[in-house]
């Protein structure tokens, strides 16, 4: 599904990402774990288009994808949810669901997604989104934010989602909401690209962990062998 | 005594009530926590008491005096200080500058425009020795754009404590950093705030650092105030564990 | 605490003296060795650099961008010519004085509406406002001369101790250039103790973050109200001084373009820094002097020129040369 | 779109050029008058809509991550040189052709005469406030741009192609600009001078009604235009200056403006 083969990605002149490679197969929900800072938001940056790589490949459902804009590859299936939820605040939810629906639909008109049937995905997910819908990106609480992120982002019909720190910042008992979200999601056979900095939480997630330390990806494996490594454990809780 | 009394505050936003009908208090002296899910008000109460944003209704009471509707300058005049959340700082001053303005300010310098900032030794040392307990005197000649995520955030909070303000809230002071750095920025403020004798108000996710770091606990829930009391008292409130632990806990 | 850096001041105020010394001095014997045409060019330079050093204290140092500094400008050149025309004074001494009073107040009066706002509705109000002093320079012809403005015979010195009469252009290029001089020399030294005085950190402080300037006490507005007065008795300061250097006044100087030409030599020098609005008045002045004798779309040039500088070198002469400098010793060490 | 346009007016002033350039090329003396000569006010709204389509990707694109003041910087700049570029090719004499409002001739209402022009123009501008306005808050492409100036990275993140979205609003910015220029020039000519005027003017009633409100700038731009009328008529001389104090004593009474939110 996705192939990211030895990145390498700069912020201004600080070399962020050294060589990072990482695959997310069909149906899987993968999770990229790191402290603040290691790099898991730039390894999103990249595969969504927002930062340019300087080196290495990106390749989605086969096809390189590195030096694609932005909202092309939104328009080939990766769906995106930002860490700061990125809601447009003087928009309804409603339009903030419209702008991907608009873009899904021209993306795949005439094929199977219809605006209606995406709806019916996400009230199944979140069914509370019926709730809000007329209230201003601006009035949402800081979880309201994330469901509307997330949810605009099955918008698109994603074959893959990109969600960075899902989970932070919110109360457990949410977190906990949101984990079972995430498996309705993975359920409807979409992969997942999760970045998050508590291991604990990605363990309940994820089927396969990367732990990414300096920009360097330091581990990969099944969620019990992470927290079966001391020197995984000991890089991201400190 | 309580140092500040807030009663039926209540701040709206549209159909949200963000504070809604909030008795709040802070007793001299103390290390108080706030803590709720996002969402639940804390920001907001203490942007209003700050004089961020203005209530819709209610009364705050600061030192037996009614602050309700008064400019954030007089606020501050009063002994009322805040960090921020999101680091807001002086990114194109040093450190320094960024702490010597909070003094200059507290000792009514800042209208002077014939003086070298630099050339008041007694600022310049009070500023220097703040950063020594906080750990940035290394970087005081650097800009504070050019820190880390845990050195903005401790200089953040140490403008605000510059200010020798009677009662400081802290707002999130280690969102943004990594499990690692929490600690030993949370022991760094707390010893410095227990030390100065401050009264502080701290705003936090993190349930082990409220625990381990705060005299009193008071809990929001959508705007209003769920539960109150000492740690020990909030980690069995079970109305408490159920809203904000849920029952995985 | 033994060990305070004394890195700040210590270190700057020697480098300040160390570039600040050779300078005055170059430009003390300038008069000797230049031919009097160079002489008064680089006076107009002197002068227009205090009206961008006020200019700039705005700008550079309180993040607030003014399209409307003709105003204070004019306002300081037609104080003196109103001093000639309906008092009949022709002391110097008193054309500063009422050039420093008539821009304090019109400043103060305009600044007190400014800035209540920021960004672009801050410009623009600055610009609407001396749009009303030119239209009025314009229009109330009987009290201004209207479009022929109104002339400004040399003024006496000290009571007439100097000697002021005899050849216009020897005065000019001498004694009037040393007045600027000097008055330049001072301008640029108080500009500079304002803003590295807790009053001047304050100011910056609100340019960067404006909310926490706030919270830790400094009054935005009353700030920026005090920051628009200085910079505006700076920049009528240099009005009146600019006045007998050219003779006359006309609305030309209150009309938008003016205030133009302000902000381009501005950034031209560079805004980031202390000098680079000297330097950029200096060099723009020159500039000046030549292309208008060369094409008569003096405007466009300015245009064109104004777009390529922030497209390709944002931080000016002054930031870019730095930028060089440091490159050039990092790779030498 | 946030992009903040200091050269905003000289676009109108451009437009109004334009087709007064165009009118006079084909209703000058010589020349029957003709109903489609209205056809031809909108070739100074394309013509500025391309100018558009070339300025926002040249000189504005690449300052969109930099503080405001570049932008002020280089949009000044623009509109020194079209101030001087419009001196360069039509001459320091304004422009006008009297031909259309002769064209429609003029009416009686309460006693006082019209030409007829002056309404159409009044038509024009209603017409097009309101099609701008169910443009941006009623249709598809009006979310995607208001969803792009809140977000432009997280609506590149969408699928929306960020740098179409800016050209298009930008030109059609610009076209709305050449247009409000071409349908005046008939009536006051182009002139040097009117596209700082036009800025001026604008962002006063814009200042007056209140930032973001349309109905404030609807009621402010009638306060505006009965200011200058009345002023024009009884104290030429400080038109200006009373219409600035207007303004003035609004913001100090009311610094959102009439119809802001505070």
């Amino acid at each position: 599904m996705l192939e990211l083969d030895h990145i390498n990605t700069f912020r201004g002149p600080a070399h962020i990402l050294r060589g990072v490679s990482l695959t997310v197969g069909d149906a899987e929900a993968v999770c990229l774990v790191g402290r603040n800072g290691a790099g898991k938001t730039t390894t999103i940056d990249s595969i969504m288009g927002l930062l340019p790589v300087r080196s290495g490949k990106v390749a989605f459902k086969g096809r390189d994808i590195t030096r694609l804009p932005a909202h092309e590859r939104a328009r080939l299936g990766i769906g995106y949810s930002p860490e700061d939820s990125g809601i447009f605040p003087d928009l309804t939810v409603a339009e903030n669901f419209q702008i991907s629906q608009l873009m899904g639909a021209s993306r795949a008109r005439g094929a199977s997604a219809s605006g209606a049937e995406t709806d019916e995905r996400i009230l199944a997910v979140f069914p509370e989104v019926k709730e809000f819908t007329g209230r201003r990106g601006l009035n949402l609480s800081g979880g309201q934010k994330k469901i509307v992120a997330i949810a605009r982002a099955m918008m698109l019909s994603p074959a893959i989602l990109l969600l960075d720190e899902p989970f932070e910042g919110l109360a457990p008992v949410v977190v906990n909401r949101f984990i079972d979200a995430v498996k309705k999601i993975k359920g409807m056979g979409i992969s997942l690209l999760i970045a998050e900095s508590n291991l604990n939480t990605a363990t309940r997630v994820a089927d396969r962990l990367y732990a990414i330390d300096r920009g360097e990806i330091i581990f990969q494996g099944d969620p019990k062998s992470a927290l079966g490594n001391g020197e995984v454990m000991k890089t991201i809780r400190g | 005594m309580s140092l500040l009394a807030t009663t039926q505050l209540k701040k709206y936003f549209g159909e949200t009530h963000a504070v809604d009908g909030v008795d709040f208090t802070v007793t001299q002296g103390e290390v108080l926590a706030l803590i709720g899910s996002n969402g639940a008000g804390k920001t907001t109460l203490v942007n209003v008491i700050s004089g961020l944003l203005r209530p819709d209704d209610g009364t705050i009471l600061f030192q037996g005096a009614d602050v309700t509707h008064q400019s954030i300058h007089d606020r501050i005049k009063a002994g009322i200080a805040r960090s921020f959340q999101l680091v807001n700082l002086f990114d194109q001053l040093t450190c320094l500058d960024n702490v010597a303005l909070s003094i200059f300010s507290r000792e009514g310098k800042t209208q002077r425009l014939m003086t070298l900032a630099d050339g008041d030794r007694a600022v310049r040392d009070e500023a220097m020795e703040l950063l020594q307990q906080f750990g940035l005197e290394a970087k005081a000649g650097m800009v504070a754009s050019g820190l880390s995520q845990g050195e903005r955030k401790l200089l953040d909070v140490a403008v605000a404590y510059a200010l020798r303000p009677k009662l400081l809230f802290l707002d999130e002071p280690t969102s943004g950093v990594s499990t690692r750095e929490k600690a030993p920025i949370m022991d760094i403020i707390t010893a410095i705030v227990r030390s100065g004798k401050i009264t502080a108000v701290i705003i936090e996710h993190d349930m082990d650092v409220v625990f381990k770091y705060s005299d009193r606990i008071v809990v929001m829930h959508q705007g209003t105030i769920l539960a109150d009391g000492t740690p020990n008292e909030i980690r069995t409130n079970d109305q408490v564990v159920m809203t904000l632990l849920g029952t995985h806990a | 605490m033994t060990s305070v850096p004394s890195f700040h001041s210590a270190t700057s105020a020697r480098r300040i003296v160390a570039y600040a010394v050779p300078v005055a001095v170059v430009l003390l014997v300038i008069p000797l060795v230049l031919p009097p045409y160079q002489t008064i060019l680089l006076s107009y330079g002197l002068i227009m650099a205090i009206a961008a050093l006020g200019f700039n204290l705005l700008l550079g140092y309180t993040g607030l961008l003014s399209f409307g500094h003709s105003a204070y400008f004019g306002v300081g050149a037609y104080a003196a010519a109103f001093l000639v025309k309906y008092l009949g004074i022709k002391s110097m001494e008193v054309f500063l004085l009422g050039g420093v009073v008539a821009s304090a107040i019109v400043s103060a009066l305009f600044g007190l509406i400014c800035v209540r706002y920021t960004r672009i509705f801050f410009s623009i109000l600055a610009l609407a406002l001396s749009q009303v002093l030119w239209s009025l320079a314009l229009k109330l012809f009987w009290v201004t001369g209207g479009t022929d403005g109104l002339r400004v015979p040399t003024p006496t010195f000290l009571g007439g101790l100097v000697q002021t009469s005899g050849d216009k252009l020897s005065f000019l290029s001498n004694t009037y250039y040393y007045l600027v001089l000097v008055m330049f020399l001072l301008c640029a030294g108080v500009m500079w103790v304002i803003v590295n005085s807790p009053f001047g950190k304050a100011l910056q402080a609100i340019r960067d973050n404006e909310i926490r300037a706030e919270f830790v006490g400094v009054q935005v507005r009353k700030y920026r109200l005090i920051a628009f007065l200085v910079s505006g008795i700076f920049t009528g300061l240099a009005g009146t001084l600019w006045v007998p250097l050219n003779g006359l006044t006309t609305p030309d100087i209150l009309y938008w373009p003016f205030s133009g030409e302000i902000v381009f030599l501005t950034v031209l020098g560079g805004f980031r820094t202390f000098s680079g609005p000297i330097i950029g008045a200096v060099v723009f002045n020159y500039l000046k002097s030549y292309a208008v004798g060369f094409t008569v779309y003096w405007q466009l040039l300015l245009g064109v020129v104004l777009v390529v500088l922030v497209l390709s070198m944002p931080s000016g002469i002054v930031g870019t040369a730095n930028a060089l400098w440091s490159r050039l010793r990092r790779s030498a060490a | 779109m946030r992009i903040v346009n200091l050269a905003h007016g000289n676009l109108y002033a451009l437009g109004a050029y334009v087709a007064g350039w165009i009118l006079g090329l084909f209703a000058g003396p010589g020349h029957e008058p003709k109903m489609w000569l209205f056809f031809l006010l909108l070739s100074g709204a394309v013509a500025v809509a391309v100018a558009g389509a070339i300025l926002e990707p040249t000189l504005l694109r690449p300052l969109y991550r930099r503080a405001e003041e570049y932008q002020l910087l280089v949009t000044f700049g623009l509109l020194l040189i079209l101030e001087d570029l419009m001196h360069l090719v039509w001459g320091p004499y304004p422009l006008t052709s009297s031909a259309l409002p002769d064209l429609l001739g003029s009416s009686t209402i309460l006693g006082a005469t019209y030409p007829n022009y002056n309404i159409l123009v009044i038509v024009i501008g209603f017409v097009a406030a309101v099609g701008l306005w169910a443009f941006v808050y009623r249709t598809k492409f009006g979310v995607i741009l208001r969803a792009t100036s809140q977000n432009m990275r997280v609506a590149s993140a969408l699928g929306v192609n960020v740098k179409r979205v800016y050209v298009q609003a930008f030109t059609l910015g610009c076209f709305m600009a050449g247009l409000g220029g071409a349908v005046i020039m008939p009536i006051s000519g182009a002139v040097l001078g009117m596209g700082v005027e036009a800025l001026i003017l604008a962002f006063v009633v814009v200042v007056v009604g209140g930032l973001g409100s349309l109905e404030g700038a609807l009621v402010g731009s009638i306060i505006v235009g009965a200011v200058r009328t009345l002023g024009i008529t009884y104290f030429a001389e400080i038109e200006l200056a009373v219409l600035y104090l207007i303004a003035v004593v609004v913001l100090l009474a009311r610094p959102a403006g009439l119809f802001g939110r505070a």
